[in-house]
């Protein structure tokens, strides 16, 4: 489904060259729910806008669906980690979440059936006359994740999505994305620094490198596929699995590569 | 002009639409008056007048047949001819009263000024309308008559609306203003130190209406008729200076005050031939044209 | 690349005006040739010195001015919106004031020199400063706004390391909006009380009929234009340089 | 209140206009006190030429304003949206800018001679320049991340400039739309001046030939009056259009 | 030190009034470390915007040292929740940490010490020269901490402040303003969505309750004065109080009151 091959990227610009990704190669296959974890910095939303087709690469290719990407490829939603940019304020939460679907070309009724459930869905069924700027943060952060949802993605992309929420709503919305992952077989790719959440979430987890990046680690999560917040945490297994990663961020953060 | 004219004088059946481009000002006066005594319309002219603020919006006009005659100076006159611009003067437009202290135009100094003759204007700043035109020539000739030497007055070109503020708050030692002006700065103390159109000549043409040589040639008919109307125009103008000074009101703002007191120019019907050759012989020494001459024979009708 | 860029229009522009013109016996219209045949017969060194220099530091004098209180005055109103309610009307008022008539009054106050000129060209390109840098000043993020607060960046710091670099850009989009507009008043402005300068020049050419010359003259306008906005250019990647990072950062 | 605050800047500046003649600082023949231009004013507003004038002037500013406008706003979209056009005209748009408008007045009567197209022409020309370069800044001024948003969720490039471009600009368009504005009526009236084309120039032009020196004023204060009407219509727009943005919402907050 | 007393704040505009804060009222004694969790949306930006004298309240007082704050009082410093566009955009990461400092008139020398050491704290030692929209959002997020920290603040206000650094950063941070707090007395108000760090960081965790809000509990933490990450979080009395606010937390966001 999707191929990463030997992506590189480098930022040049204003004097300053940050070779941010050295060599990445992975393969998502179709109805992957894959977590990117890896030190603050490492090139994670980078990686991903790559990957939406936002970010030109400085070598190396993606390749979705078996076409290289060079734009963003339709059937993709992605949340931004700086939510609050993406978030047009001119338009209020309703429309902001609608404005893909109309893209899509949806009828009106259906968009608007679309637009009141995924709010419901991130607990802000009355919010949707405020503009994004009259919210919380978090509020914010979750018209985000609605917007991607309403526009039922094949492909979701997202960057530290709950970041700006409090527990007892992170646990809901990962709930509800491996709901939606499990139902409707969207493939998803999930950048957190919540290791918990990263082996909670996926089947499989990315350990990235500190920059210049590379794969530190793929690793596989051999839980069981039914989870849930209370049972799935208290496993040994789920117990052993945080401190691997833990240990594998921890070393990446410690051994930068020459 | 890419715009074609619109046919003047064409429809033999109704009267043909004229447009002659004018200055708000007190020279075309008779042209109004004689709109309202129908010596237009008798013979079959529809005469519509279009103000604008100076030849340089006019000449364009009348080139491009939006007007079929223009209102100006004789001096743009003969820069347009020295540089080939193709109009010919149809009828003759305004002249100097020819008398000495009581001309439409003259240059005058604010009160208090220690000048009190032309020969005093050497090296100071004096205002003209437009430089390197009429205003210019005529003054120079005023002080050399007047036994100064004019080479080194400092014209500065400032409109005519401009200059009693000007000459009141010492920009300038002197100006050459024409009426209503002429009129406010008296009123503000002024005084008139030299008549320039009287010194260059004795009953100088300041001004004429004239045509494109288009349209000369293939309307004589129409500007036949035009020149008579004009013709006609100036005579009676020149002979009912109180209903000259009535229609002022129908097309300027000049006060009630002013217009009863202001001297009006004369309306000969005839150019006079002889003041231009002055005129021109002057701008020639001046080099307001340039390397070139007038040629008035290609510029009178 | 840059410079097929620069001068790929221009070229295929004067080409279509050479050819349209080619056989003009238009008189206001002569053919492009015998334009540029005239030009640099008309702006020889010697009258580039006599017109267009003091022309030109008329008009940059002009345009620093305005700069100064455009700038001024826009952070004064942009930040008061007391401030702003009250002096609004009247600058509104006076920005609908053609400068034609506006003139006369300038020059009942200030004369008929150099001063009045200058006056008359900051008197029509303040405007799209001071209302660029009102509106600039009025949209500084909020968040950037309590930050500064938060640490007690006030008075002159606030003003410096604040609201200016903040409404800088659409500070710097006035400006360019100034700078073409100083430079048709300063033929304006020598439409008045003037005997040299470029502007001066252009309408003595214009009134004598000398219209190819005329024309070079336009020419030359156009050309002030892009040389000035060439040097703007610069001035602005120095100042505006995080900006342009900024906008682009995440182009690639 | 604000509009009370705006009043009490008027009136401080008719008290200025009436005081400094008074007071002498420029004889009152040529500054005329604010209450001698109230009574020509008067007279000028009971003239039923005065009113023909003022729709003359009116038709021609509206009709330029529009053209200006939503030539200028499309153009700027599409060339701020499109890289390669942005590159390929800006050295031909720093050639035409400074070109003055009054430079042109020979040219247009020509083309036109004294009729409302002439007067456009010399509109258009100005204040169309005046939205061009405040929409190319404007656009630039879009925030990748939007941006970025946008083109994530498969919006092609018109969907951007409509829901992304524009909203982003909109704010320099409003500055845009008040500048050219003013420029557009500033040139209906000069052109009026010059070219002699019915209207409020017109009027004014023979005002000041005929040394009617309270009637030139009145005349001034009325396009002066305009300008200020405009931007009561300007802002109570960008009230409406703005809501949103940072200048409106900030101000409202306080 | 600082006084909440009888809090109220509504935002009204736009046709739309949000009664966010109904009525709060706590003590923070000289030298607190606070926590203050709640639900997304609950207010606490809006408190924090209080506290520090940026938002003026709708009703009631916050007092500082005895005296009504009605600005900024000195001596505080501020990291918001919306990090990225609190930098300033046309300073480069120096710069941005120094601003304060030179508002402050501290001399160079010592303004370039305090830089170059708080910076190093968070990790950014060689990132002075970037610009922030050069960073990813982790780093642009502890370039505001070291902003805060540089400008050795009495009082400390921090609004999700690790919100977006992965793991192993954020418990170097954890323990570097715990260590900052120990050694220099500061009064730290802190804003966190991690139940465990507010556990694990506050003296003291005040839990607030949804919309509009009101203080649900103020629970002391008994855990020993010294801690650290390993030892601390592994403590039985550390999961009993972590669980209660949790539950806390899972109550306040269910029961919203009238
Ligand atoms: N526009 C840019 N210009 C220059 N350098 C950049 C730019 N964007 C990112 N970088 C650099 O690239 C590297 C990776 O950044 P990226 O944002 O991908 O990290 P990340 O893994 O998402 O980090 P975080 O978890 O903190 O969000 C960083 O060193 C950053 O400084
Ligand atoms: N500028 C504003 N205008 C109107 N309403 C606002 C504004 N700012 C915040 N609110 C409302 O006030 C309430 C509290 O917001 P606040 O940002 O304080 O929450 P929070 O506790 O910080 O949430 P989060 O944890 O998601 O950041 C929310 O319902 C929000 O919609
Ligand atoms: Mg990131
Ligand atoms: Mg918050």
């Amino acid at each position: 489904m999707l191929d990463v091959n030997g992506l590189r990227k480098t930022y040049t610009g204003d004097g300053r060259t940050i070779e941010a990704i050295r060599d990445l190669t992975f393969t998502v296959a179709d109805g992957d729910l894959t977590c990117l974890v890896g030190p603050s910095g490492c090139g994670k939303t980078t990686l991903l806008k790559c990957i939406a087709g936002l970010l030109p690469p400085s070598a190396g290719t993606v390749t979705f669906a078996g076409s290289p990407v060079t734009a963003p490829p339709p059937g993709m939603a992605v949340v931004f980690q700086e939510y609050g940019r993406s978030l047009f304020p001119w338009l209020r939460v309703a429309a902001n979440v609608e404005l893909p679907l109309r893209q899509k070309g949806l009828a009106r009724d259906r968009r608007r059936e679309l637009v009141a459930s995924s709010l419901a869905a991130v607990g802000l069924a009355d919010a949707h006359t405020a503009y994004p700027w009259q919210l919380s943060g978090g509020m914010q952060q979750r018209v985000a994740i609605a917007r991607a949802l309403a526009y039922e993605p094949r492909v979701l992309l997202m960057d530290e999505p709950f970041a700006a929420v409090d527990a007892q709503t992170r646990a809901d919305l990962e709930d509800l994305i491996r709901g939606l992952w499990q139902r409707l077989g969207v493939t998803v790719l999930f950048v957190t620094h919540d290791i918990d959440e990263a082996v909670y979430l996926g089947q499989r987890v990315l350990i990235l490198s500190a920059s210049p990046t590379v794969v530190r680690e793929d690793l596989a999560i051999d839980l069981p596929s039914s989870r849930d917040q209370l049972h799935t945490r208290a496993l040994p297994r789920f117990t052993e699995l945080r401190t691997h990663v833990y240990e594998q961020i921890q070393a990446a953060k410690r051994s930068v590569p020459a | 002009g890419g715009s074609s004219p619109e046919e003047p004088g064409t429809d033999a059946s109704g009267p043909s639409k004229v447009t002659v481009g004018v200055i708000p000002i007190v020279d075309v006066a008779p042209i109004y008056l004689g709109k309202e005594k129908g010596f237009f319309s008798s013979r079959g002219i529809d005469l519509e007048l279009v103000t604008a603020q100076g030849g340089a919006a006019i000449v364009p006009g009348v080139l491009s047949g939006d007007f079929q005659f223009g209102f100006s100076n004789i001096t743009s006159l003969m820069i347009a001819q020295t540089k080939n611009v193709p109009v010919r003067i149809v009828a003759n437009g305004a002249a100097s009263t020819g008398v000495p202290g009581k001309d439409f135009g003259g240059v005058a100094v604010a009160k208090d000024s220690p000048i009190t003759s032309a020969a005093g204007l050497a090296g100071r700043k004096v205002a003209v309308n437009t430089l390197k035109n009429i205003g210019d020539t005529t003054v120079r000739e005023s002080v050399r008559k007047a036994g100064g030497d004019p080479a080194g007055i400092e014209f500065v070109e400032i409109g005519f609306p401009d200059m009693p503020a000007a000459l009141e708050s010492g920009q300038v030692d002197a100006a050459w203003v024409v009426e209503p002006q002429l009129s406010a700065v008296k009123a503000a103390g002024g005084t008139v130190i030299a008549s320039n159109f009287t010194d260059t000549a004795p009953n100088l043409t300041i001004a004429a209406y004239f045509a494109g040589t288009k349209l000369i040639a293939d309307e004589p008919e129409l500007v036949k008729n035009f020149t008579e109307a004009i013709n006609e125009s100036l005579a009676y103008a020149d002979a009912h200076p109180d209903e000259v000074r009535a229609v002022l009101s129908s097309y300027t703002k000049i006060s009630e005050e002013v217009r009863t007191a202001l001297i009006l120019p004369k309306w000969p019907t005839e150019v006079n031939r002889a003041s231009l050759a002055t005129l021109a012989a002057l701008g020639t020494t001046d080099g307001i044209f340039g390397d070139a001459a007038p040629d008035l024979g290609k510029l009178l009708p | 690349m840059r410079i097929v860029y620069w001068l790929g229009l221009p070229i295929v522009l004067v080409v279509a005006w050479w050819v349209a013109t080619a056989g003009s016996t238009d008189f206001y219209v002569p053919p492009l040739q015998s334009i540029v045949a005239v030009f640099f017969d008309v702006w020889t060194l010697d009258r580039l010195r006599a017109d267009v220099l003091p022309s030109l530091l008329r008009l940059l004098a002009g345009f620093a001015l305005a700069l100064l209180l455009g700038v001024g005055l826009g952070v004064l109103i942009g930040s008061r919106p007391r401030v702003r309610a009250t002096v609004e009307p009247v600058l509104e008022f006076l920005r609908a004031v053609p400068p034609p008539v506006l003139v006369p009054v300038i020059m009942l106050f200030a004369g008929i020199g150099d001063g009045m000129k200058i006056l008359v060209i900051v008197s029509g390109c303040v405007w799209p400063i001071l209302l660029n840098t009102v509106e600039g000043v009025r949209a500084v993020d909020g968040v950037l706004t309590e930050t500064a607060r938060a640490y007690g960046l006030t008075g002159p710091a606030r003003l410096w390391r604040l609201t200016l670099p903040a409404a800088s850009p659409q500070i710097v989009a006035g400006a360019r909006q100034a700078l073409s507009l100083a430079i048709i008043l300063m033929v304006i402005s020598e439409m008045f009380a003037a005997s040299s300068g470029l502007g001066y020049t252009i309408v003595e050419f214009q009134r004598s009929f000398a219209i190819p010359e005329m024309w070079t003259g336009i020419i030359l306008l156009g050309l002030l234009g892009v040389v000035l906005s060439g040097l703007f250019r610069l001035a602005e990647t120095a100042i505006l340089g995080w900006y342009h990072g900024l906008r682009r950062a995440q182009k690639g | 209140m604000k509009p009370l605050l705006g009043l009490a800047g008027l009136g401080g500046f008719v008290l200025l206009l009436e005081v400094i003649p008074r007071a002498g600082l420029v004889p009152s023949r040529y500054l005329p006190p604010a209450a001698e231009i109230a009574v020509a004013l008067g007279g000028e507003l009971a003239d039923a030429g005065f009113w023909a004038a003022l729709r003359d002037t009116l038709s021609g500013w509206v009709l330029g304003l529009l053209i200006a406008a939503v030539a200028g706003v499309v153009l700027g979209l599409l060339i701020g949206a499109v890289p390669v056009l942005r590159e390929l005209t800006a050295s031909t748009i720093e050639f035409l800018r400074p070109i003055p408008s009054v430079a042109l007045i020979p040219l247009v009567v020509v083309l036109y001679g004294a009729s409302l197209q002439s007067k456009l022409v010399l509109v258009v020309y100005a204040a169309f320049w005046q939205m061009l370069v405040q929409v190319l800044y404007g656009v630039r001024d879009v925030d990748p991340v939007a941006d970025e948003t946008a083109r994530a969720y498969g919006l092609g490039r018109a969907a951007r400039i409509r829901h992304v471009l524009w909203p982003t600009a909109l704010p320099y368009v409003m500055t845009g739309l008040r500048l050219a504005a003013a420029v557009a009526l500033i040139l209906c009236v000069t052109g009026e001046l010059g070219i002699g084309a019915p209207g409020l120039g017109a009027r004014i032009a023979v005002a000041q030939s005929s040394g009617a020196i309270p009637d030139l004023y009145a005349l001034i204060v009325v396009t002066g009056l305009l300008g200020v009407a405009i931007n009561v219509g300007a802002r109570a727009v960008e009230r409406h259009a703005l809501r949103w943005h940072q200048s409106v919402r900030g101000e409202a907050a306080v």
